[in-house]
């Protein structure tokens, strides 16, 4: 990298590095603020002096720093003659604003938000010009956008400020977006995304089938930032942003983005018809148009807005040309429009500071009043207006020379006419701006008395109508900027002369009638304004408004349809879908020929088969009893575990059944407190539709696994069953998987349970909080109620079973790693042991004599049976690796201790503390609604008397 | 033997039982456990990072079994990173919501954070189909406990939902599983991936409606049309930062697919090739479609960023659709991007939220520190929808300059760029009406005040957030920030990450020992 | 054999999708129920049947086994869903005693008018 | 000789099941219906210690025993829920 | 195995599944729920009682250990049949039939279904409804 | 002490007995884990089963079992004969109180069972103190004899065993 090139790196940051500053120095005060924005605004601008003469030579400065290589994304820059002009521009007219700002803003105005928005948009806007990646452009376009947005916004209690703000990011948002489209198809066809292989590479371009989407999504970008018709209507309402943003964005910079854009990419993208038509004919409208509509405002600013929209047609209008002269003039005109129109806009803030409005209406006879700012804002506008001696003349001369030769579709008189319109009614406008405001009688009604700002306020606009003086009188100054910037824009070697005086040229003519006419139309501005205010005419406004709000509606409308809320109707897409795909897949595929025959049914296999299909039919048709249809799935469960049993799954018949019975507790209990039926609500073809998609599905279901059962193939068990005896300790293959070869998966399992009990607790108590609680208290639960709460019978049957029950959950344990069972079932036949007990004499006197706390039997269970786990680390091996041994001490016969067992534990204490929470939380629930409490473990004990008396005697 | 692979599941499932039960009662303690761990868990995140890096597959045989007969943990850079973009999100999350009090408004938060936390790591380190089920089910019932962690009457009903839909997608997970167990005979991803190949498409039908059938279930995690209709409400209803940390769990659909239908289903299997491929990209078109539409019709915050959700996983989803290398990497630094986008975005919604008695999309008096919200917001929202300078952009850069194939550029350059513009809009919409309109209206109290406002019982006075509530949202932006400034190196991370994720010869020889591969 | 198994399989799914998509949390739950049946099925059928091969060795003198491994992971399976659908049981209580409605649907509308009731109670 | 008189119980079972079944959809009470299902499960473990008789394995004794665990507690539950209304008071 | 224990076992079968039969019989063919109860309550007990007595016999003819857990099956059934029949019984009571439609207790207390038990004791957790 | 240790050494022994009959082989290891389940587990949940029955002559308990078993078989073949053949009009069931003497609810729960079981009676429930049970007779002529038939065959009995 050069040492030009590290200073272009520096250029091109110090803005962002910059805006850090304001924000910090408000504090030391508003002017100190300023002050610390100015600096790396002038540090930059010095910078880019010193890389000047180089780059007026013809010399390009390069800078790269590899940021996303893979996508051909590098921050790199180069400084050509087109990128030190707009450069130049940015930064001074940046310097020009800060000061002006520092005037401008009022003390009530967050000043060190504005100038770190300020700094910020400097530095996207010098990103644009300088960056030598289409990529990276790209970033900084987008940001120019963001910037602006908050800066339109700045005045946020404003709503037009709102209002234009979200309007701007909206158009200029959606322009990026189509040229990120755009971009990347060049990037493409070229092969790289840096802009100096991009601009050798024009003949590739132009004969690619992408060129013309590539142009079409690239000008889209162009136009809607530069505010080209039809897009031109966001422009005015940015307005609403303080003054000093609309001289700085949104009529010397920001709005030439695209414009600049243009000039950069003509090399590659200009010369073909389609470019010619395109971009000539929108500068044209938007010039002619823009001009039409700035004549009949009365707002300074509007006024001034929609002038630059016209003079940006006319910029566009010049490149869509695609000669090299008026290419030259294009860059003249750049720089001509920055200086009067800048001046302009400063002007106009000024007036709107001073008097308090900036409606013309209400204006005149300011000469008077505020000399300075007179004379500033004549210079400016005449110069606007294109009278000779002032610089906006000389450009605009070369625009009509150009127009006046130019063809359109055959015609050789559409452009020059047009020109000569846009021409005339620029003069128009632009003498409305000197005569209506300045001139006439001083009056007596100004919302406030005004006169000269101080020094530091008009010092920036002067500034620049000087400028307009000096390149206005001796244009040959500004030869050598324009030279540098055209070559960078043709590619070509050129050596404009800038002068006043071409000869009586058609140009000239047309600028004389342009004049006159203008002066006309001035004279005749009453009537044609009530004309025009009478007149039909489209409000870009309410349009886009109407376009955005009827967006808002259609997605909310199509939101709020679709994601209505009805699980029930995502459940049926979800099923439709699974079905459908499925069906398309396994069209897709082939079946390989069955490889073994079907199984011989025996008559009691098929009453449990019917037994099932008719529980089954029995809970769909009369789920809406709910009780009953509890009950009959009780047969499901049944019938399936005595077929898992019939199908050599001893293991699955036990947990199928156990599991099944805690469930159907689980769901007794909260039933309990649900409606106890369903209404019929559902119409007619909602159940019809749901029943096809049930047929559907379980058609799909159905015909898939017999598919399957029907192909043997080769799987990986054989190995567990060749193992599970050497190398897992036990015979149940099944348990051995579980606690062993699969462990992890049992592990994960518990810990579900686990966190199951967990949230049932959590949930128990967010439930108590809430309003759920008063609906608890407020709800009588005890209707119809049998008076035997704790039968004498059930009781002490209970007293006996109990204890067998767990001595069989024991032995269920015990084997479980040889024989069907294991720790799951174990804990689930304690948990149904405990269950008993807790029917018989009630929950909380059962509590009450064995207070176990089941949140630590949860944590203790996941915590012994990741401890287990986590043991085989002291062997070296990985976590869950199993050690057994058998263990001989006589006289009792040999036994087997295996790690195994440990993890089993581990899975039992889960297994019985999660579900003893869960029962235990939807206690607590019901003892919430009311429900009270025994001491005694039974109703009534007939005995208890005389063992009182036994005990006496004792 | 290398345990460190195990412990980003071991550690939050030792530590979770213990805040449940020892520390129930001492949200002090809790907390402190919490944190420490899930720094550490960070901690061992970076490691396996940097034990992944040099591109070698590291396989953990559970309980000293050979694969596929037992079950391996699989480390390669994508897991490693998935796991260090859980724990990162887990750690903002966390300190977020201690600083907010949201923990404590329910019980059990902590534990069913860290039992959230070893299911998310669990589904991206285990490398069989079957264990990937196991932790799905276990970061899906910590995901219920979270969502309804506090209770309220809207949360319970969308967490109904909620559990009602997963238990759905977990029923057609073991319908996949069965019908892919019966025509392959093994569960190991690699076993698999050997085993496919083998099968010709004359007799694949089977094994494509498991492959069809598991794209769904990842899809419905996933978000993806026409099974995204979940999550709008969720996410919206649930306490906010749990909606932040539930940005990864979007991930995990998007990661199952990733890993399964590259290295089991993807190119090179005669039976199952590209199958996926055409329905993913078709349904992420539509998945862009909602999220845009939802961002732009939405009317209130919460449902607005969750839109956003939806947009940004069919657009992460379009570019895995493509199952190339270069777009799998392209969507890999997308969905790092989003993770911390979405979170972002809600964790200032919360911020805002608590502050504002609501959060529909009305103007309400501007509250304390109007601006610095304001400028998280604007920064959240530049990031979700991706415009520089964050790394949403360049994400988008990538996924679009991934997807140039001919019958593709079309369809999803067109979607993505007007799905971007309307979620412009609708942002734009929203963070005006937030804080903009608000600065228009005077305070509470005020008789300015418009009746409409008046009619919500007031807010206490709202409190100025402290460092620490700011905090976690702030390293979420530097976040993308740090995404967007190191996107060469990242990239260049990715990009060997998605080789090795195509490499499926490798995988096979890391897990089933060489010699086994096709 | 297997057409029993499949058809079983079939029928539970079809009568647990119906009720999947009723309209109130009760069927609903009973649907994921039969659902889950059918599952189980589904899955421990992947391993194709087999009479009299219990997996439990050498004991009872059989010379093959019917495939243990989709019984370890119905098992698994069964367990999970036990949990899924206790809590299942719980949300679905807590939404109904939170919204006194059982719908499992939720319309915005309705929501609104409750909210009304909820602030006046 | 046992395998007929096998076969014979095992289709009285049958039949008794059916029977059970329709007795269950039939209704008409509750009461009716929780009778009929314990019958069954009653039923069901006659079958299954019938089927190991014929298999001569003892491996579906724990199922038999826990099916008659589990099948009393569920009748008593499905009682109290009616008699009560809360199982667990 | 001897004929005698295949008489023995035949036998048990046969008398075991003509008590299955009847039990599930009597549910169909009664028609008054009470009387229903009656059927299965016990003729379904015995009758899976004959079977267990078939299998031990078996067991014990086939291997010459004494399997005694048959046993086990058939305490269980016995300890619980009474409570089933008690509760069912109850339930249909509570359900169908009034206080007057029963005769009288002959005490001071009516049935437990309808009646509360003496000197009720209780404590509540909740508040006491009004 | 004695008790606290073996709350309830009928208990014990029927646990003991239960695990033999689980394990179904019996070994000396399983005795003495059957041994230490049947201390064990009584004393665990001893604080369910908080007034020991007192039971005076276990031999009577023999010798009751008899008795029951032997009514259960004799009169379910009455009951199944009913059933099979008797028609349906023909059956005269009826409620049939039966005041108690039992005091224990051990004694009430064992003679309510026994009610059950033997055929042709079912006891429906108890009154709320526990001194009258009402059993529902399935077929008689004669509720009087039935009544009287219980009070002397079992209950007579059970007073002995249950003082
Ligand atoms: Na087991
Ligand atoms: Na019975």
């Amino acid at each position: 990298m050069s040492h030009g090139g590290h200073l272009l790196l520096l250029i091109a940051l110090l803005p962002f590095v910059g805006a850090l500053l304001p924000g910090l120095m408000i504090r030391a005060g508003r002017t100190v603020c300023a002050f610390s924005t100015a600096v790396p605004t002038a540090l930059a601008l010095i910078m880019l002096l010193i890389l000047a003469p180089a780059v007026l030579r013809g010399e390009v400065i390069q800078a790269e720093i590899e940021w996303l290589p893979q996508l051909g994304l590098s921050a790199s820059f180069f400084l050509d003659g087109l990128g030190l002009l707009f450069a130049g521009m940015i930064l001074g007219v940046g310097l020009l604003i800060t000061l002006y700002a520092r005037f401008y803003l009022s003390a009530e105005d967050p000043m060190g938000q504005f100038y770190t928005y300020l700094l910020l948009f400097q530095g996207a806007m010098l990103g644009i010009v300088l960056s030598d990646n289409i990529l990276l452009l790209l970033i900084f376009w987008e940001l120019t956008s963001l910037s602006s947005f908050l800066l339109i916004g700045y005045w946020k209690h404003l709503p037009e400020g709102r209002q234009g703000a979200r309007m701007a990011l909206a158009v200029t948002g959606a322009g990026g977006l189509a040229m990120i489209g755009g971009m990347l198809i060049l990037g493409n066809i070229v092969g790289s995304y840096n802009l100096t292989d991009i601009l050798q590479a024009g003949d590739q371009i132009r004969a690619s089938e992408w060129y013309m989407p590539a142009l079409i999504l690239i000008l889209l970008g162009a136009f809607t930032k530069s505010a080209q018709f039809p897009f031109h209507f966001w422009l005015p309402h940015a307005m609403a942003a303080p003054t000093p943003v609309s001289a700085y964005l949104h009529s010397a910079t920001m709005v030439k983005a695209g414009v600049f854009l243009m000039a950069r990419m003509w090399p590659v993208l200009a010369g073909t018809d389609a470019w010619f038509y395109i971009v000539t004919t929108t500068g044209l409208v938007t010039m002619v148009l823009g001009a039409l509509i700035a004549l009949f405002k009365d707002d300074l600013k509007a006024l001034l807005a929609f002038s630059t929209v016209s003079h940006l047609g006319l910029l566009t209008m010049l490149l869509g040309f695609g000669t090299q002269a008026a290419a030259v003039a294009a860059v003249f005109h750049i720089i001509n429009h920055l200086t009067f129109k800048a001046a302009l806009f400063m002007t106009a803030g000024i007036i709107d500071h001073e008097t308090h409005t900036r409606d013309i209406k209400r204006l005149g006879g300011l000469r008077h009043l505020m000399p300075i700012t007179f004379l500033i804002g004549t210079v400016a506008a005449l110069s606007m207006a294109g009278i000779p001696l002032f610089n906006g003349f000389l450009s605009k001369e070369m625009m009509l020379e150009e127009a006046s030769h130019t063809y359109w579709a055959g015609s050789e008189w559409a452009v020059p006419v047009l020109a000569t319109l846009g021409a005339l009614l620029s003069v128009a406008y632009s003498f409305r701006f000197a005569v209506h405001v300045f001139l006439g009688p001083v009056r007596d009604d100004y919302p406030h008395k005004p006169h000269d700002p101080p020094f530091g306020m008009w010092a920036a606009p002067a500034l620049l109508a000087v400028l307009v003086v000096i390149i206005g009188v001796a244009p040959f100054l500004a030869e050598g900027v324009v030279t540098a910037a055209a070559n960078a824009v043709t590619g070509a070697d050129l050596h404009p002369h800038l002068k006043i005086w071409h000869g009586v040229t058609p140009a000239l003519w047309m600028s004389g009638i342009a004049v006159l006419g203008g002066a006309v139309l001035l004279i005749l501005h009453r009537p044609l304004d009530r004309a025009w205010i009478a007149a039909p005419r489209p409000e870009a406004k309410a349009i886009f408004d109407r376009l955005v709000s009827a967006s808002v509606a259609l997605s909310r409308g199509i939101t709020e349809w679709s994601h209505n809320g009805a699980i029930s109707r995502y459940l049926a897409i979800f099923t439709v879908t699974a079905v459908a795909l499925g069906w398309i897949a396994h069209s897709g595929g082939g079946l390989s020929a069955p490889t073994r025959g079907l199984l011989p049914v025996p008559p009691v296999i098929a009453v449990g088969w019917i037994m099932l299909i008719v529980a089954t039919f029995l809970v769909v048709a009369r789920h809406r009893q709910r009780f009953q249809a509890l009950t009959v799935l009780g047969i499901i469960g049944l019938s399936i575990s005595a077929g898992f049993a019939y199908l050599s799954a001893p293991d699955l018949a036990l947990t199928q059944i156990s599991v099944e019975t805690v469930t159907i507790m689980l769901l007794l209990l909260a039933l309990h407190f649900l409606p106890k039926t369903t209404p019929a609500e559902s119409p007619l073809g909602l159940r019809l539709r749901d029943g096809a998609i049930a047929l559907v599905a379980g058609g799909g279901v159905g015909a898939l696994a017999y598919a399957f059962m029907l192909r043997d193939i080769e799987t990986i068990s054989d190995y567990h069953i060749a193992n599970s005896y050497e190398g897992g300790g036990g015979t149940n293959v099944v348990n051995v998987i579980l606690v062993d070869f699969r462990g992890y998966d049992t592990y994960g399992e518990i810990i579900v349970l686990g966190i199951a009990g967990f949230l049932i607790y959590a949930l128990m108590h967010a439930l108590l909080d809430g309003p759920a609680a008063r609906r608890l208290k407020n709800t009588d639960y005890a209707q119809d109620r049998s008076r035997d709460r704790h039968p004498l019978m059930m009781v002490v049957v209970t007293r006996v079973l109990m204890p067998i029950a767990i001595v069989v959950g024991l032995y269920i344990f015990l084997r479980g790693h040889n024989e069907p069972g294991g720790g799951f079932v174990a804990g689930l036949v304690i948990a149904i042991a405990l269950l008993m007990q807790y029917m018989a004499s009630g929950f909380a006197w059962t509590q009450e004599r064995k207070r176990i706390e089941y949140h630590t039997m949860i944590g203790l269970g996941v915590v012994i049976a990741g401890l287990t786990g986590a043991g085989a680390w002291l062997a070296g091996m990985p976590f869950l690796t199993s050690a057994y041994t058998y263990v001989h001490l006589p006289p009792i016969e040999e036994f087997e201790l295996a790690t195994a067992m440990l993890f089993d534990l581990g899975v039992f204490l889960t297994v019985l503390g999660a579900v003893m929470l869960m029962l235990y939380s939807l206690s607590r629930i019901a003892r919430f609604a009311g429900e009270t409490v025994n001491v005694d473990p039974m109703d009534y004990d007939p005995g208890e008397q005389r063992i009182a008396e036994a005990e006496a005697e004792r | 033997m290398m345990h460190w692979i195990i412990l980003p599941v071991v550690l939050p499932a030792l530590l979770a039982p213990l805040i449940g039960f020892v520390m129930r009662h001492d949200i002090v303690l809790a907390r402190t456990a919490s944190v420490v761990g899930t720094a550490l868990l960070l901690a061992i995140a970076l490691g396996l990072t940097g034990l992944a890096a040099d591109g070698t597959t590291h396989v953990y045989r559970l309980g000293d079994w050979p694969a596929p007969f037992g079950i391996v943990l699989v480390l390669d850079r994508l897991s490693a990173l998935m796991v260090l973009l859980t724990s990162s999100l887990a750690l903002i999350v966390l300190i977020h919501a201690i600083a907010t009090g949201w923990d404590a408004r329910g019980r059990h938060f902590h534990a069913l954070f860290q039992f959230q936390l070893m299911g998310i790591c669990g589904a991206f380190l285990t490398g069989d189909i079957f264990n990937l089920f196991v932790f799905f089910e276990i970061l899906l019932i910590a995901s219920y406990g979270l969502m309804i962690h506090s209770g309220g009457r809207e949360r319970i009903r969308a967490g109904l939902q909620y559990v009602v839909m997963n238990l759905a997608g977990s029923t057609l997970f073991l319908f996949a599983l069965g019908t892919l167990y019966a025509s392959t005979g093994t569960l190991n991803i690699a076993d698999l991936a050997v085993r496919i190949p083998q099968i010709p498409v004359e007799e694949a039908s089977l094994v494509r409606v498991a492959a069809i059938l598991l794209m769904i279930v990842f899809a419905v995690k996933a978000a993806l049309f026409p099974v995204q209709f979940w999550l709008p409400a969720t996410y919206a209803n649930a306490p906010a930062p749990v909606a932040a940390l539930f940005a990864i769990m979007t991930k995990v659909g998007a990661y199952a697919i990733l890993r399964v239908h590259t290295t089991a289903f993807g190119p090179g299997m005669p039976g199952t090739e590209g199958m996926a491929g055409t329905w993913l990209f078709a349904a992420a078109i539509a998945t862009i479609a909602v999220g845009a539409l939802g961002v732009l019709g939405a009317r209130r915050l919460m449902p607005l960023i969750a839109f956003s959700v939806v947009g940004s996983m069919g657009t992460l989803l379009m570019a895995v659709a493509a199952f190339s290398p270069t777009a799998t990497s392209a969507a890999l630094y997308y969905m790092v991007h989003s993770t911390f986008a979405a979170a972002c975005l809600f964790l200032v919604a919360d911020l805002v939220v608590t502050r504002r008695n609501g959060d529909t999309l009305n103007p309400a008096p501007a509250t304390v520190q109007n601006g610095l919200f304001a400028a998280l917001f604007f920064a959240a929202a530049i990031g979700m929808a991706g415009m520089p300078p964050l790394s949403g952009f360049l994400g988008k850069l990538l996924v679009l300059d991934a997807l140039r194939a001919p019958g593709m550029i079309g369809w999803a350059w067109s979607a993505i760029l007007v799905g971007s513009l309307l979620t412009i809009v609708g942002f734009a919409r929203a963070g005006s009406a937030l804080f903009w309109k608000s600065t228009a209206i005077a305070g509470p109290g005020a008789e300015t005040a418009p009746a409409a406002l008046a009619a919500p019982p007031p807010v206490p006075a709202p409190v100025p957030a402290t460092v620490a509530e700011v905090a976690p949202t702030m390293a979420a932006i530097a976040a993308l920030a740090v995404l967007s400034v190191f996107a060469g190196p990242v990239s260049a991370y990715l990009d060997d990450t998605s080789a090795q994720l195509f490499d499926r010869g490798g995988y096979i020889t890391a897990v089933l020992g060489p010699g086994e591969e096709d | 054999m297997e057409i029993i198994v499949a058809s079983t399989i079939g029928v539970l799914t079809a009568g647990g999708v119906y009720l999947l998509l009723r309209l109130r949390t009760f069927p609903v739950i009973l649907g994921l129920a039969l659902l889950s049946y059918a599952v189980n099925v589904f899955l421990f059928a992947s391993g194709g049947l087999a009479i009299d091969q219990s997996p439990i060795l050498a004991r009872y003198g059989e010379a093959s086994y019917t495939d243990p491994l989709p019984q370890a992971l119905v098992l698994t399976a069964i367990v999970i869903s036990f949990g899924m659908t206790a809590v299942l049981v719980m949300v679905g209580l807590g939404a109904y005693l939170e919204a006194d409605s059982d719908r499992i649907d939720i319309d915005p509308e309705d929501e609104d008018e409750n909210a009304g009731k909820d602030a006046q109670a | 000789m046992i395998e007929l008189a096998l076969l014979f119980a095992a289709g009285c079972y049958g039949v008794a099941l059916l029977m059970d079944l329709w007795r269950i959809a039939a209704g008409p009470d509750a009461a009716d219906r929780i009778l009929a299902l314990d019958t069954m499960v009653i039923n069901v473990i006659a079958l299954l210690v019938l089927y190991g008789v014929w298999r001569g394995t003892a491996i579906y004794f724990e199922a038999a025993m826990l099916i008659a665990m589990v099948g009393f507690v569920s009748t008593v539950a499905y009682c109290r829920f009616l008699l009560r209304g809360d199982i667990i008071e | 195995m001897s004929m005698f224990s295949e008489i023995l076992i035949s036998f048990a079968l046969v008398v075991s599944g003509i008590f299955g039969f009847v039990g599930s019989y009597g549910l169909v063919k009664l028609k008054n729920t009470l009387q229903r109860l009656h059927a299965p309550t016990k003729a379904t007990t015995l009758g899976v009682g004959g079977v267990l007595i078939a299998s031990m016999i078996f067991f014990y003819a086939e291997t010459g250990h004494i399997s005694v857990h048959e046993l086990l099956i058939t305490l269980f059934l016995f300890l619980t049949a009474p409570i089933t029949a008690n509760f069912i019984a109850k339930t249909y009571m509570a359900q169908n039939l009034r206080k007057t439609d029963l005769p009288e207790s002959g005490g001071d207390y009516g049935w437990s279904i309808y009646d509360n038990a003496p000197e009720e004791r209780e404590i509540s957790e909740g508040t006491p409804r009004a | 002490m004695l008790t606290r240790l073996i709350p309830h050494p009928l208990l014990s022994l029927t646990l003991v007995l239960v695990w033999l009959g689980l394990v179904n082989t019996f070994t000396l290891g399983n005795l003495i884990l059957g041994t230490a389940f049947g201390l064990v587990i009584p004393m665990l949940t001893a604080a369910y089963w908080p007034n020991r029955p007192r039971i005076a002559r276990p031999l009577k308990i023999a010798e009751y079992m008899v008795i029951v078993l032997w009514d259960i078989v004799v009169a379910n073949v009455q009951v199944a004969m009913i059933i099979l053949f008797r028609r349906e009009p023909n059956i005269r069931s009826h409620w049939i109180p039966i005041p108690l003497e039992l005091t224990s609810a051990e004694a009430i729960t064992v003679l309510a069972g026994t009610i059950t079981m033997t055929p042709g009676t079912v006891s429906a429930t108890l009154s709320a103190d526990g001194r009258c049970i009402l059993v529902h007779c399935l077929h008689t002529d004669d509720p009087d004899a039935v009544r009287d038939e219980i009070k002397t065959r079992y209950e007579r009995r059970l007073l002995e065993i249950f003082p």
